[in-house]
């Protein structure tokens, strides 16, 4: 999937998604038993709770080549350990504050609630993401901040 | 009401500290000074121009010993010991507090209780310099945003100086250090450095008490601090004034936010 | 250098006419550590599965993945494959490739390319599992009530009766609880002591209850299948082993004008008494506020005449530690007094009552011996009126949620006072009806159709006293909201049902959530409506919110079913999916450095402090966090939050998600 | 019939221009129980919440064009024990203005609206209220039982409770600016 | 210190007595109460009823004289005034905007600092304590308290007594040797603002009040508002038509009744004022 990266005239989305067990992922699997098509682009990694999930994952994946990201957990009230999702929207809330203020293009992080009845949703949710991607391009701009030599080229 | 110089004697006489932690003169600003001696005693300056915040060695148990500390305690002093202590980092009983902003009128100040009323009592002054910062920084495009901090932080040489001066980086293995997984690559490149950044921010979210030590540390002058400062203001605006402490691992279900889908 | 193994399964067609299987195979072949891929048409059956023990067996292979459907249908399926060819059942990961691939994208290369990357994460992810081992919890084989009313005697018996032993802990002097100060109860209208107090001896007589009345909670301690439970004895004045419950004590004692709790103030007590005839246990407390000898020093008659000795004045409280594996709390649920609403006159108009007061009317061993009497003069009132939600949906002065059993109990005073009164007139204020319940519209319908009780839609805006007279103040917002005035003898305000007192106090000695009004919070308001958030500790009744009383059995026999689930295992095992904080070597021990912030993030209180000591000195060290396996559900909450990384999440570690997202994109 | 909903949408333009929520109102008919003129009014209060709800122009013309509105004294009886604290005094204040501005005042509020007038005229010009010239005054606006007040007179003077010439603010200039820039600049 | 006097329009008028009783108690008690020079109409309910702004900028401009005077309390005998007042004062508290905007339309400064008595509040605060004292014809009746809407609603603004069933007047009544009866029309509105419009409407509405009143044996019924009073007394041929009637029952004002306990003569207290004869009780 690497080659991806340059040619952009046809330029596919690589979009990481962390998803909790318990609504999101099952949502997902409704999305499948009712055979809703969407787009291929997304590589959804499980998770027990969106608690669980590590705001470091989100940065790290974007440095490795995901050019979208989706964190997806169950709604407000319905989290499988109670409050788990109350925890993790504060800290998104925070963590987006912050990457915006970097400069960070806080867009191509989609945050969503997707119960497990709600396969549609997850497929509306998946296809957006790719076409507000894929209009964005690939991001490059931050993969070019790895080291000081990809730096130089944007100067070439 | 009494000045510095007496109350340090009392200090060493009447409650047997063995250590004061306060400032002496250095060669261009004051520093800080471990008085362990009346006859150092003296030596014990205090103004408006001490502004180390010395709560940092209140985590350092090998520099202090065992025995009853005093520290020359300013308000950004006073903050973090209390943010330490909500942390469990600091007890009762093991610090006593001489607090003021100038030598010629300190108070004493022993418990908890004690130190957040003279905190209500003094409020902080914002720095007009750092807010002018901020909103000069949040006016810009987001892309203009990304090429002043990738150049600002492509600067830093990871010395971690901010950590070291930070009263609230006590962790004795800081994330940094973190190898399986490398959460942060150890080697300074403009993304690594902001990843350091990031982290160092959101787990300052909350808890900094914005005393801006790390950014007098830094050799380079970046505006780390800025960082920090932005993430306050923005929690006391999304989750409502005098919240502090544990912001991230507390949560009102009431909380709003306008980006969830 | 590690052996994984990889299977790729066709599902039939299911996958197999999406994906290209053998290319998946082919391709997680060339992945580094991979010692062996394969695809086969259903991994499921049993040939797929032995394909998959033998080749566990043949290559040495140290890790699984399996290319299928959703890891929600088959995981356990091939985890226990796994195990039985002697791999550790948590080395074995599911690339979910059916539900998340095969059926929801066309056939395609890309389909395939995210297929093969799917298994590509996994095999790095199980590469960093650790076998895991489920976490065993001894259990021991008891269990606490807390609460003797209904819910409180029903759970206990169905615990007993499963041979299970059990302590019902009473904080009144009898058990019985608001159900046996009730006359009669609806829809059935059968009496209330008579289906009660039947099963209140059997509590009484059943070997295995042990019933504590006079007694509350005192601390709580430990987790799920081993509680150590405190429990305060109040000082009942009267040695029950030497007590025969004669009563000769309450016919001697002076003090005679006590305001019965039982009679809610329309009777008397005297100071050393039984609450009511039907008791259980049927014997005698004092009650040291109002006795003369505790006042005065002065009396002592009861000791005098008492024909066993049993009476002990000077015995303070006792308290006693219980074990026990599991606890259900029945606390219940208190009325608001009359005195608590303002335009109805703040309480000071003697004829205004509350419903559990008219109950007691009504009810045959009530004060007034079931004869329907305003307590002002005792006269018969002609003319009485209803008024429901009283507090009820009413945020302003009361609480904003509806009490759930006032409608049908408004229903049933009225016809109960129409078939004691014949000739009265009974009148509801009322907003909405609310009977939805097994022959509850009915029951509704019949006071109004049969015994012509008159439903007024409205509320009622103040009452005030007039010649010996309650002038109501309603209006009729069926007829063009006219208003309505009527000159009652008596009014029943159908209360508020609120959350006991003290509830708040108990919730937090027993580390149990609670809603802003005090109720006790269910671990889930559908699925898991008698657990609460702390494993162990269970739920039924009005404790929870106002339940009438089919619902608050049922309840019970759900929380009761529930304990003896527990209790009848040797001991617990869970799943080992929980968090754990780091521990290495000295000076360091952990690098955890006891900030407790953490402790906050955790639903379910299980981040405990641990002090670390040096093993000769004794002295502590460092104070870091500990997680209590029997209470952690591993939703890993603490983990994200955590700054030093020191805690970590068995099954899903950081290192684990880490590599498995890496590899999702450097493929 | 009812139509559908036009696109005015009253209850949020109420909540806007009073910060009363008419949704609130569940219809427990509380404030009309209490309403001491319930009986006189077109349409008790409880009623005319329920109008306000249907966010229907037809109702809310009904409700502008009511007696109701006038009638209310602000006695607070009504919010003083509502369940759902619905200021029905604030809104009924509105209302009023509403209903003249929008020229829908109830021909049988007339009168009030003609005290109320007259009882401001007399403010407006000495900055105080001059009984005797008010009385005079509104009975001359609204011709009706001139007599009836008229009665009282001579007794008023007797007891001293009427006195010839008014009571004067010095500074009536500001007074008469106070309505320029309130009552009077909306009327203009 | 002295206290500011807001006598209102009515006390000036028809309820000239209030006044005067008001002002012959304080004197009695050595209570300096000093009228707001220049005060204008606080708009009543008239004003309200016709124009928001109207109806706080007249009251803030009394507030903001009272202020610019240098008074720190001033007392508002007539319950009406008092309810606008501190309505007012409460609103623009609230909205910054609306301060402004009323601030500016009536070309003054007002913080709303000023803290606002009404009579009952007065008294306790300036006579309650020497009341019993000084009684030396003790007010021996049984009295029906009357405290109408305006004194005691909206509760969460003038936070004074209780709203259903208030005790104040009662309290004070009784330490002057009155015995307070319980009845029913304690904060039933008398008609207020319609007294001149809707004479029809306000006898029925005053005359429910007075039946209860007499029904119950009360030997007076006691005010604190000019409003309630002129409604109750002047309106009593209306009221006796609309009951079918002849009622007797004479209507005091809290001020009165307590200048009577205390020797004050009736001539002092204005209670040769009024419609309905009074000397059934001095």
């Amino acid at each position: 999937m690497k080659d991806m990266e340059n040619k952009d005239n046809n330029f596919e989305p690589r979009i990481v998604a962390f998803v909790c067990n318990w609504c999101t992922y099952a949502g997902a699997d409704l999305a499948g038993t009712s055979r809703i098509k969407y787009a291929p682009n997304v590589r959804i990694v499980r998770f027990p709770c969106t608690g669980r999930i590590d705001f470091m994952l989100l940065l790290k994946a974007f440095g490795s080549g995901a050019d979208g990201i989706i964190v997806s957990g169950c709604h407000p009230n319905d989290c499988h350990y109670t409050s788990g999702n109350f925890h993790a929207r504060r800290r998104w809330i925070v963590f987006r504050n912050l990457l915006d203020f970097l400069g960070i293009d806080v867009n191509r992080i989609t945050f969503s609630w997707v119960s497990a009845a709600e396969g549609a949703k997850w497929a509306d949710i998946v296809n957006e993401t790719v076409d507000k991607i894929r209009k964005l391009g690939p991001y490059t701009e931050y993969r070019r901040a790895k080291d000081y030599t990809e730096e130089a080229k944007q100067y070439e | 009401m009494s000045n510095l110089e007496e109350t340090a004697r009392s200090l060493f006489k009447e409650e047997k500290v063995n250590l004061i932690i306060g400032f002496e003169e250095g060669s261009r600003h004051p520093r800080p000074f471990f008085c362990t001696s009346t006859d150092d005693i003296p030596k014990l300056i205090l103004d408006k121009r001490c502004h180390n915040n010395t709560a940092v060695y209140l985590t350092k148990k090998d520099l202090l010993g065992t025995g009853l500390v005093g520290i020359v305690a300013t308000l950004r002093v006073l903050k973090s010991a209390l943010q330490l202590s909500l942390e469990n980092q600091i007890n009762e009983g093991q610090f006593i507090f001489i607090a003021g902003e100038d030598a010629s009128d300190v108070q004493v100040l022993k418990d908890k209780a004690s130190i957040q009323s003279y905190v209500d009592a003094h409020p902080e002054i914002p720095d007009s310099k750092v807010e002018e910062r901020l909103h000069h920084i949040e006016s810009m495009s987001r892309e203009d945003r990304w090429a002043f901090w990738k150049n600002e932080l492509s600067k830093c040489i990871r010395c971690y100086a901010c950590r070291a001066a930070c009263p609230l980086c006590y962790c004795e293995r800081c994330v940094a250090e973190v190898n399986c997984p490398q959460w942060i690559d150890p080697w300074a490149a403009p993304l690594s450095n902001m990843e350091w950044q990031v982290n160092r921010a959101m787990h300052m979210a909350g808890r900094c008490t914005g005393c801006g030590a790390c950014y007098e540390a830094c050799p380079l002058d970046l505006p780390i601090n800025l960082l920090t400062k932005e993430l306050s203001s923005e929690i006391s605006e999304d989750f409502g004034k005098g919240i502090s402490g544990n912001v991230l691992s507390s949560f009102n279900p009431a909380d709003k936010e306008n980006f969830f889908k | 250098m590690s052996r994984i193994g990889v299977f790729i399964c066709h599902c039939g067609e299911n996958i197999g006419a999406t994906v290209d299987c053998s290319r998946v195979a082919e391709e997680a072949r060339k992945i580094e550590g991979v010692e062996f891929a394969t695809d086969y048409k259903y991994m499921c059956s049993e040939p797929g599965q032995n394909l998959i023990k033998n080749a566990i067996r043949e290559h040495r292979l140290d890790g699984v993945v399996v290319g299928s459907c959703s890891p929600r249908m088959h995981e356990l399926t091939f985890r226990r494959a796994c195990s039985e060819a002697g791999l550790n059942p948590y080395m074995c990961e599911i690339a979910n490739l059916r539900e998340h691939c095969s059926w929801v994208h066309e056939k395609n290369e890309a389909t395939t390319r995210k297929a093969i990357e799917l298994v590509t994460g996994l095999v790095e992810k199980v590469k960093r599992n650790s076998p895991l081992t489920p976490i065993k919890v001894p259990v021991i084989k008891k269990a606490l009530v807390i609460g003797g009313g209904i819910a409180g005697i029903q759970a206990a018996l169905d615990i007993a009766n499963c041979g299970q032993k059990v302590i019902l802990v009473e904080k009144s002097p009898s058990i019985g609880g608001h159900m046996s100060q009730l006359s009669e109860t609806f829809p059935t209208l059968d009496c209330s002591q008579c289906i009660l107090t039947p099963r209140m001896v059997e509590v009484a007589q059943n070997p295995n209850i042990t019933l504590y009345t006079y007694a509350e909670l005192e601390k709580l301690e430990g987790s799920i299948g081993n509680f150590k439970a405190v429990i305060r004895l109040k000082a009942k004045s009267v040695n029950y082993d030497k007590c025969t419950g004669c009563g000769l004590c309450t016919t001697k004692c002076p003090s005679k004008k006590i305001p019965s709790e039982f009679n809610e103030k329309l009777g008397n007590r005297t100071a050393i008494y039984i609450p009511f005839p039907q008791a259980v246990p049927n014997k005698p407390v004092i009650d040291r506020e109002h006795c003369l000898y505790y006042q005065k020093g002065v009396c002592k008659n009861c000791s005098r005449v008492c024909p066993t000795g049993a009476i002990e004045y000077d015995k303070p409280d006792e308290f006693i530690t219980e074990d026990v594996g599991a606890i259900v709390v029945t606390t219940g649920f208190d009325v608001l007094k009359t005195d608590f609403f303002p335009e109805y006159g703040y309480g000071k108009y003697k004829d205004v009552i509350n419903g559990l007061q008219f109950e007691r009317l009504a009810s045959a061993s009530g004060p007034t011996l079931g004869e329907i009497r305003r307590p002002s003069d005792g006269k018969v009132p002609e003319n009485i009126v209803f008024i429901a939600c009283c507090g009820s949906r009413d945020p302003a002065k009361g609480i904003p949620y509806c009490s759930k059993i006032c409608c049908m109990y408004t229903a049933k005073h009225a016809m109960l006072y129409k078939h004691k009164v014949p000739g009265g007139t009974a009148s509801v204020f009322y907003m909405d009806i609310r009977a939805a319940g097994k022959n509850y519209e009915e029951f509704v319908r019949r006071a109004i159709e049969e015994d012509h009780v008159n439903y007024i839609r409205g509320r009622v805006a103040r009452i005030y006293e007039k010649n010996g007279k309650l002038i109501v103040k309603g209006t009729d917002t069926l007829l063009s909201a006219r208003p309505v005035e009527i000159e009652a003898d008596m009014v029943v305000l159908a209360t508020a049902g609120v959350a006991g007192k003290g509830a708040e106090e108990l919730a937090q000695k027993m580390h149990i959530s609670y809603d802003p009004y005090h109720f006790f919070s269910e671990a889930h308001p559908k699925l898991r409506p008698v657990e609460t958030n702390t494993a162990g500790i269970f739920l039924a009744g009005a404790c929870q919110a106002p339940k009438d009383i089919p619902e608050t059995v049922a309840t019970a026999s759900g929380a009761a079913a529930k304990v003896v689930a527990l209790l009848s295992q040797k001991e617990l095992v869970r799943e080992p999916v929980i968090a754990v904080v780091n521990r290495c070597a000295p000076p360091i021990f952990s690098t955890c450095v006891g900030c407790f912030l953490c402790q906050s993030a955790c639903p379910y209180q299980a981040i405990e402090k641990e002090e670390i000591k040096d093993r000769r000195t004794g002295k502590v060290i460092k104070t870091v966090a500990k997680i209590n396996p029997g209470l952690c559900q591993g939703c890993g909450t603490c983990v994200s939050f955590c700054r030093s990384k020191s805690i970590d999440l068995q099954g899903y570690t950081n290192e684990e998600m880490y590599s498995e997202v890496m590899a999702l994109l450097n493929h | 019939m009812t139509q559908i909903k036009e696109t005015v949408d009253i209850p949020s333009f109420l909540q806007k221009k009073t910060g009363v929520d008419v949704y609130q109102c569940y219809q427990c008919g509380k404030c009309t129980a209490g309403c001491v003129l319930a009986e006189d009014m077109d349409y008790p209060p409880s009623y005319i919440l329920r109008f306000l709800q249907t966010g229907l122009e037809t109702d809310y013309k009904k409700v502008l064009s009511s007696n109701t509105i006038w009638m209310c004294l602000n006695c607070e009886n009504c919010i003083g024990r509502c369940p759902k604290e619905v200021d029905i005094p604030v809104l009924m204040d509105f209302l009023r203005q509403e209903s003249r501005e929008k020229k829908l005042v109830s021909p049988k509020a007339r009168q009030i609206i003609a005290f109320h007038q007259s009882f401001l005229d007399s403010v407006k010009h000495t900055g105080r209220l001059y009984e005797a010239g008010l009385v005079a005054d509104y009975k001359l606006r609204t011709k009706r039982h001139l007599w009836q007040d008229m009665k009282l007179v001579p007794k008023m003077l007797k007891r001293g409770k009427l006195s010839f010439l008014p009571e004067v603010v010095k500074d009536r200039k500001k007074i008469s600016d106070i309505f320029n820039h309130t009552i009077d600049k909306k009327l203009k | 210190m002295e206290i500011g006097f807001y006598p209102g329009c009515s006390l000036k008028g028809t309820s000239r007595e209030y006044n005067e009783s008001v002002l012959a108690l304080a004197k009695a008690f050595g209570i300096e109460i000093k009228e707001i020079e220049d005060w204008n109409c606080c708009g009543a309910t008239a004003a309200h009823s016709m124009d928001r702004k109207l109806s706080l900028a007249l009251p803030a401009r009394v507030l903001a004289l009272a202020e610019k005077q240098g008074f720190h309390e001033i007392v508002v005998p007539c319950a009406s005034c008092y309810n606008r007042l501190a309505v007012t004062q409460y609103k623009l508290s609230e909205d910054a905007g609306l301060k402004k905007d009323i601030t500016d339309s009536i070309k003054m400064p007002c913080s709303g600092k000023v803290k606002i008595l009404n009579v009952i509040q007065f008294l306790d605060s300036y006579i309650k304590d020497k009341i019993q004292k000084r009684t030396v014809h003790p007010f021996k009746y049984d009295v029906a308290c009357y405290y109408g809407c305006l004194l005691v609603r909206p509760h969460q603004i003038l936070q004074f007594d209780r709203t259903e069933d208030p005790q104040s007047m009662d309290e004070l009544m009784r330490m002057v040797g009155a015995n307070a009866i319980e009845w029913g029309y304690k904060t039933e509105c008398c008609g207020a603002g319609l007294s001149v419009s809707r004479t029809d409407l306000v006898a029925k509405l005053s005359g429910n009040i007075v039946k209860d009143a007499e029904d119950r044996g009360a030997k007076a019924i006691i005010v604190a508002c000019p409003m309630c009073h002129s409604n109750l007394d002047m309106r009593r041929p209306q009221i006796d038509e609309y009951l079918r009637e002849k009622t007797t029952i004479p209507v005091l004002y809290i001020t009165q009744a307590i200048g009577l306990a205390i020797g004050l003569s009736p001539e002092e207290l204005g209670l040769k004022r009024h419609f309905v004869e009074t000397s059934s009780i001095y």
